[in-house]
C-alpha cells in the first residue's frame, strides 16, 4: 500500500482510515476562502450552509433515510452518549431499563455505566464465544420499563456482525423500546441501510470511512423523543448545537458519495483479502486461534492470537518492519486491562493477550497480505523462541 | 512511550531462549499484565565466590518486558551472587533510560526472576539466604500464585 | 482586507474567523499521512499522540496553565455543556443551586435550562444598560448549595467585558461554588490568564482564534469534580471520550502559540479600528445607538443600531457590497425572536431589530474601516429613505 | 434562503417613499418580526370604475418586507379597487418564486397594508365594504394592536 507519504502497510483501518484525496479535495475550499458561519446571512454564509446540507442529502443516501433524520455530531462516541443518555432522560417517565451487550464499545458501555449511577437500570447481554448476542435471551430481557436497546451492527475488536434485523423485529414486537445500533464501522465494507436493518436510531463517524476525523452523524427517526446532549444556538434543527464543524461535513458528505457507489466492490475485495489472510496465516504459522467468527464477519477485520506471543511485542515488532496493527493485550492498555470484548468470549488470558488485529481498507492491497503474512512468520517464529509460553499457551513445566 | 534503549533490547535482546542444564531456573509471572518469565543461571566459581557465570530468559510479555529480561542478563552476568542479589527494579528501570511508569512492574518481574533464581540455587545448595532474599522469593510467590489462580479460574492448565 | 480568495470585508469575526494560513500549513500533514490515531502503539501513532501533546502544551501556555488542566472538547459549545451538566451531575449532593447571568451564549442558558428540567435551580442575573451584570447581585444570590457560578469574560454580541477577577474572588470567597467562565470570544483579543482571573474552569475554542472549527478546549483546575459529558475510551485523561480530533487539536495548538505571541499588539490594532469605526460612523451618520458599553468592549466588536433600519435588510445591502456583518434582529432568526442579549438590556424591540454587529479580526485592515463606513452611509441612507420608521424609532405619525 | 425575485426587489425595490396628497394611507405592523409598512394610494376613475391609479410603501422590515412591498405595488398598479381587494398573500409570494416558510408573514403584511389601504378609502368615501374587506380590516388592526403593545410596553411612545 502506498497512500501519500506513507511507506509501509496500513493495517488499522478499524481504528481510523487515511482521508481519501477525494474528500480531502473537497474538504479544501471550506478550510479555506468558504469559512463563514452557515448560520450567517450573508451569501458568504450562505455558501456553507448549502454544502452543509448536500453533506446531509450524501449520509441519508449512503444510510437510505430522510435528509431530516441525519443530525451531524463530533464523533461516534457523541452520537452513542447522545443517544443512550438522551432518551434516557426523555423516556425516563415511561421507564428506566436499557439493555445492551458486553461487547459494545466502550463509549457504549460508560454512557450506560454513568446513567446506572442516576437510577437507571442496564442488562448487559451476554455473547457466545464467537461474540454473538442470542435473540432469544434478549426478548426474555425486554421489559415494560425498556426504554432502549442498542446492539452494535459489527463489532470494531473481533468482527462479529449481530443479526440486527431479527433482533429489531423481536424489539419492536415485544416493547416500546426504541432501537439503536453503532454501525462505525460498517460503511464501505456492507450494506448499511438503516430501512432494512429496521433500527430506529444508528451511530456513524467519518474518520472509519476515509472522511476526517471531528465528525459524526446521528440516524434518528423522525418524531423520536430524545433530549439533545449538547444544548445551545439551536443548530441541527435544535437537535445538536454550535456551529456546524463545515469542512468535516463537507468531507463526510463526500466519503459517504463514494462509499454508496463502491462498498460492494470494495466488501468483496476486502473479503478476498480476507481470505487469503487466513489461509496464509493458518497454512504457515501453528498455534493460531481466530477471535470472533470465521465465515461472515466484518469485511477486512482480523482477530487472530498466536499463542505465546504477546500481542504489544508483536505489534510493535511488526511496526518495526513497517506495519501498522493493534492488539487486544492488556500490556497495549493504559490501565493494564486486557480488551472487555475478548474476555467477554470466555477465552483464557493467554488469548487476549496473544491477540492481534489486522483491519484492512480501502487503499490495502493483495500485495499487503503477502507482506503482512510473511513478517508475521518472520516474528511470531522470534518471539515464541524466547517465549516462556508454550505454543498451547501453558508455562513450560 | 519507550525509550531507545528499550526498544533496542527489545528488538534484539540479549540471552533470550533456553539454557542446557542450568544449575537453577525460576519462573515469575504477573498475570495482571499476561507477564510470564523464566530465568536460567548456570553459576560459577572465582576466587572463591560463587557468580552468575551465564543467564538466559525466557520471556512472554510486552517489549519492557522483553527489553527489561533482556538488560538483566547483562546487568547480571559475571556478578557475584550477593552483587546480583541487590539488583533492583530501579538499576534496570536507570539503564534502559527509564521505563513508563506503568511499565515499572515488567523490571520488577525480572530482578524478581533473578532473585528467585538465587534463592533457589541457594536453597538447593544450602547457602546461608538471607533476610533479604527470603523476602524476595516471597514476592516472586505471589506473583505466580496470582498467575496460577487467573489460570485455574480459566481452565487453561485442564488440557 | 484580502484573504485568501475572499474578495469584500469580512467583518463577521464574532461569528467565526478564517484560519490562519501558517494553522492551515500545521494541520496539513494530519490531514494527509499523518493521519494515526494517537491511540495507536506504532510509530505512526505515536506521532500523532506527540502532536496533540504539543498542541495541549501551546493551548495551556496560551492560558497561562499546567498542561493537564487542559481536555480538548469538540467546541465551546461542548466545553459549556460538559462544566454546567458535568458539575450539576457530580456535585448534585452538594447541592442544586447554579448562578448565571441573562446574557450569557445560548449553550450555557439551555444547558441551564435543561437543568431545570431535571430538579436544578438557576438564577439568571440581570444585566445594566451596558450589558454588565452587579457583582454585588452576585453576591446576594450565593447560597449554600450554589454549585456553580458561570458568567461569560465578554459578551458575543455586544462586547462587554464582565469583572470576572473582581467575581471570581467574591464567589470563592462566598460560596463553595465552582467558577466557570466562558471566553470564547477573548484569544486574540485580550489577555486570557486563567490564574489573573482566578476561575476554575474556562472555556474556548479554536474557530474564533483563526483556528479550525471542530474543535474546543476546557481549562479545568486540577481535582474539581466534574462529570464527564462524553464517556468511553477514556480519552482525555477520561474527561472526554472519543478519537482525538488530531488535525483540529493541531491547528488549535498552532493557532493558540500565534495569540500568545500577537494577542497584544492584535488587540491595541483592534481597539483603534474600533475607535475609528465608532468615530466615522457618529460622525456621518444621524441616530444611532451603541449596544453595549462605549468603553472597553472587546476589541473588534462594535454593536450598533442604525434607528429605522432593520437589521437583515441593512446586512443583505451591505452583503451586495461585499461586507459581512451580523445582526440581532429577529428578522434574521428561525424562530423570528430578536437577541436575547439585546433584550436583556432593556432597550426597546426597535432597538434590536435595527441592530448591527461588525466585528474586526487579525486580518481585517483600517481601509477595512473606511470601506465598511462608506457602505454604511449608503446603505443606511437609502434604507431609511424607505422606512416607515422615522429616526427616533416611532412611526410617523 | 431567498430566490433571485425577493432579492431583485429588495435591491432595486419600486414605488417605495412618500406619496404627496394620498387619497388613503394605511399603517399596519406586526411585531413578532418587527416589520412596519405604511401604504399610500391614490384612487382614479376610468369608465365608471375606481382603481390605482398610484402606490408606494414605505416598510421598516427585513428583505422579504421590502420586496414583498415593492412586489404589491406592481400587482396592484392600475387594478380596480376590487380586483386589488384580491390580491392575496399566495399572491405576492408566487410572484415572488416562493418566500421561506417563516418569511410568509411579511407577505401577508404587504398585502394586509393593501387591504386596509382601500378599506379606508371605501370608508372615507361612503363606499359599500365587502363583508370579506371588513374582515381583512380587523386583521390588519389586529397586527397593529399588538404593535402597539410591544411599543407601549417599552415606553417607546412616550418621548
Ligand atoms: C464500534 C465503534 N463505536 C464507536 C467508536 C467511537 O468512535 P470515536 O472514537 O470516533 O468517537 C468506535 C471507534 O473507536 C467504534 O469502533
Ligand atoms: C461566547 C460564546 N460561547 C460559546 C460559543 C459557542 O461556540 P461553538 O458554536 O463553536 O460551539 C460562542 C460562539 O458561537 C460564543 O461566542
Amino acid at each position: 500500500m502506498k497512500i501519500l507519504d506513507f511507506d509501509g502497510v496500513y493495517a488499522d483501518n478499524n481504528a481510523t482510515t487515511p482521508i481519501d484525496p477525494r474528500v480531502r479535495k473537497a474538504m479544501t475550499p471550506f478550510l479555506e476562502e468558504n469559512f463563514a458561519n452557515p448560520n450567517s446571512l450573508y451569501n458568504h454564509g450562505r455558501r456553507s450552509r448549502k454544502a452543509v446540507e448536500e453533506a446531509r442529502e450524501r449520509v441519508a443516501n449512503m444510510l437510505n433515510c430522510a435528509t431530516d433524520e441525519i443530525v451531524f455530531t463530533g464523533s461516534a462516541t457523541e452520537s452513542n452518549n447522545h443517544v443512550i443518555k438522551g432518551t434516557a432522560f426523555a423516556r425516563k417517565d415511561h421507564g428506566k431499563h436499557i439493555v445492551t451487550s458486553k461487547t459494545e464499545h466502550k463509549c457504549v458501555l460508560e454512557a450506560c455505566r454513568w446513567l446506572e449511577g442516576q437510577g437507571f437500570e442496564v442488562t448487559y447481554l451476554d455473547v457466545d464465544e464467537e461474540g454473538y448476542i442470542s435473540p432469544s435471551e434478549l426478548k426474555n430481557e425486554l421489559r415494560e420499563d425498556t426504554i432502549l436497546v442498542s446492539i452494535m451492527l459489527t463489532n470494531n475488536e473481533i468482527g462479529t456482525v449481530q443479526p440486527i434485523e431479527k433482533t429489531t423485529r423481536i424489539v419492536h414486537d415485544e416493547s416500546s423500546a426504541y432501537f439503536h445500533t453503532d454501525m462505525a464501522q460498517c460503511p464501505g465494507k456492507m450494506e448499511v441501510d438503516v430501512g432494512k436493518l429496521g433500527v430506529d436510531l444508528a451511530t456513524i463517524n467519518a474518520h472509519k470511512m476515509y472522511g476526517p476525523k471531528g465528525v459524526g452523524a446521528l440516524y434518528k427517526k423522525k418524531d423520536l423523543d430524545i433530549d439533545p446532549l449538547l444544548h445551545g444556538g439551536g443548530q441541527e434543527n435544535g437537535e445538536r448545537s454550535g456551529t456546524e464543524n463545515v469542512p468535516a461535513i463537507v468531507g463526510f458528505g463526500k466519503a459517504a458519495e463514494i462509499v454508496e457507489e463502491r462498498w460492494e466492490e470494495e466488501g468483496e475485495k476486502l473479503r478476498e483479502m480476507h481470505q487469503k489472510l487466513v489461509e496464509s496465516i493458518q497454512g504457515s504459522i501453528d498455534n493460531t486461534e481466530v477471535n470472533g467468527p470465521v465465515d461472515g464477519r466484518l469485511p477486512g477485520n482480523m482477530n487472530i492470537s498466536f499463542i505465546g506471543v504477546e500481542g504489544e511485542a508483536l505489534v510493535l515488532r511488526l511496526d518495526d518492519l513497517g506495519i501498522n496493527t493493534a492488539t487486544g493485550s492488556a500490556c497495549s492498555s493504559e490501565e493494564l486491562k486486557s480488551s472487555h470484548v475478548l474476555d467477554a468470549l470466555g477465552k483464557g488470558p493467554e488469548v487476549a493477550h496473544s491477540s492481534l488485529r489486522i483491519s484492512f481498507g480501502r487503499f490495502n492491497t493483495m500485495d499487503d497480505v503477502n507482506t503482512v503474512v510473511e513478517a508475521l512468520r518472520k516474528e511470531v517464529r522470534e518471539l515464541r523462541s524466547i517465549t516462556a509460553l508454550d505454543e498451547k499457551g501453558k508455562t513450560g513445566d | 512511550m519507550y525509550t531507545k534503549e528499550v526498544m533496542e533490547h527489545f528488538k534484539n535482546p540479549k540471552n533470550m531462549g533456553d539454557m542446557e542444564n542450568p544449575d537453577a531456573t525460576s519462573r515469575v509471572g504477573n498475570p495482571a499484565c499476561g507477564d510470564m518469565m523464566e530465568t536460567y543461571i548456570k553459576v560459577g566459581e572465582k576466587d572463591g565466590e560463587k557468580y552468575i557465570e551465564d543467564i538466559k530468559f525466557k520471556t512472554f510479555g510486552c517489549a519492557a518486558a522483553i527489553a527489561t529480561s533482556s538488560v538483566t542478563t547483562e546487568l547480571a552476568m559475571g556478578k557475584t551472587l550477593e552483587e546480583a542479589e541487590n539488583i533492583e527494579e530501579e538499576d534496570i528501570a536507570r539503564e534502559l533510560g527509564g521505563l513508563p511508569k506503568i511499565k515499572m512492574h515488567c523490571s520488577n518481574l525480572s530482578a524478581n526472576g533473578l532473585h528467585e533464581a538465587i534463592y533457589r540455587y541457594k536453597k538447593e545448595e544450602g547457602m546461608d539466604i538471607s533476610e533479604e532474599l527470603k523476602k524476595k522469593h516471597t514476592i516472586a510467590q505471589k506473583t505466580l500464585e496470582k498467575t496460577e489462580e487467573v489460570r485455574k479460574k480459566h481452565g487453561l492448565d485442564e488440557d
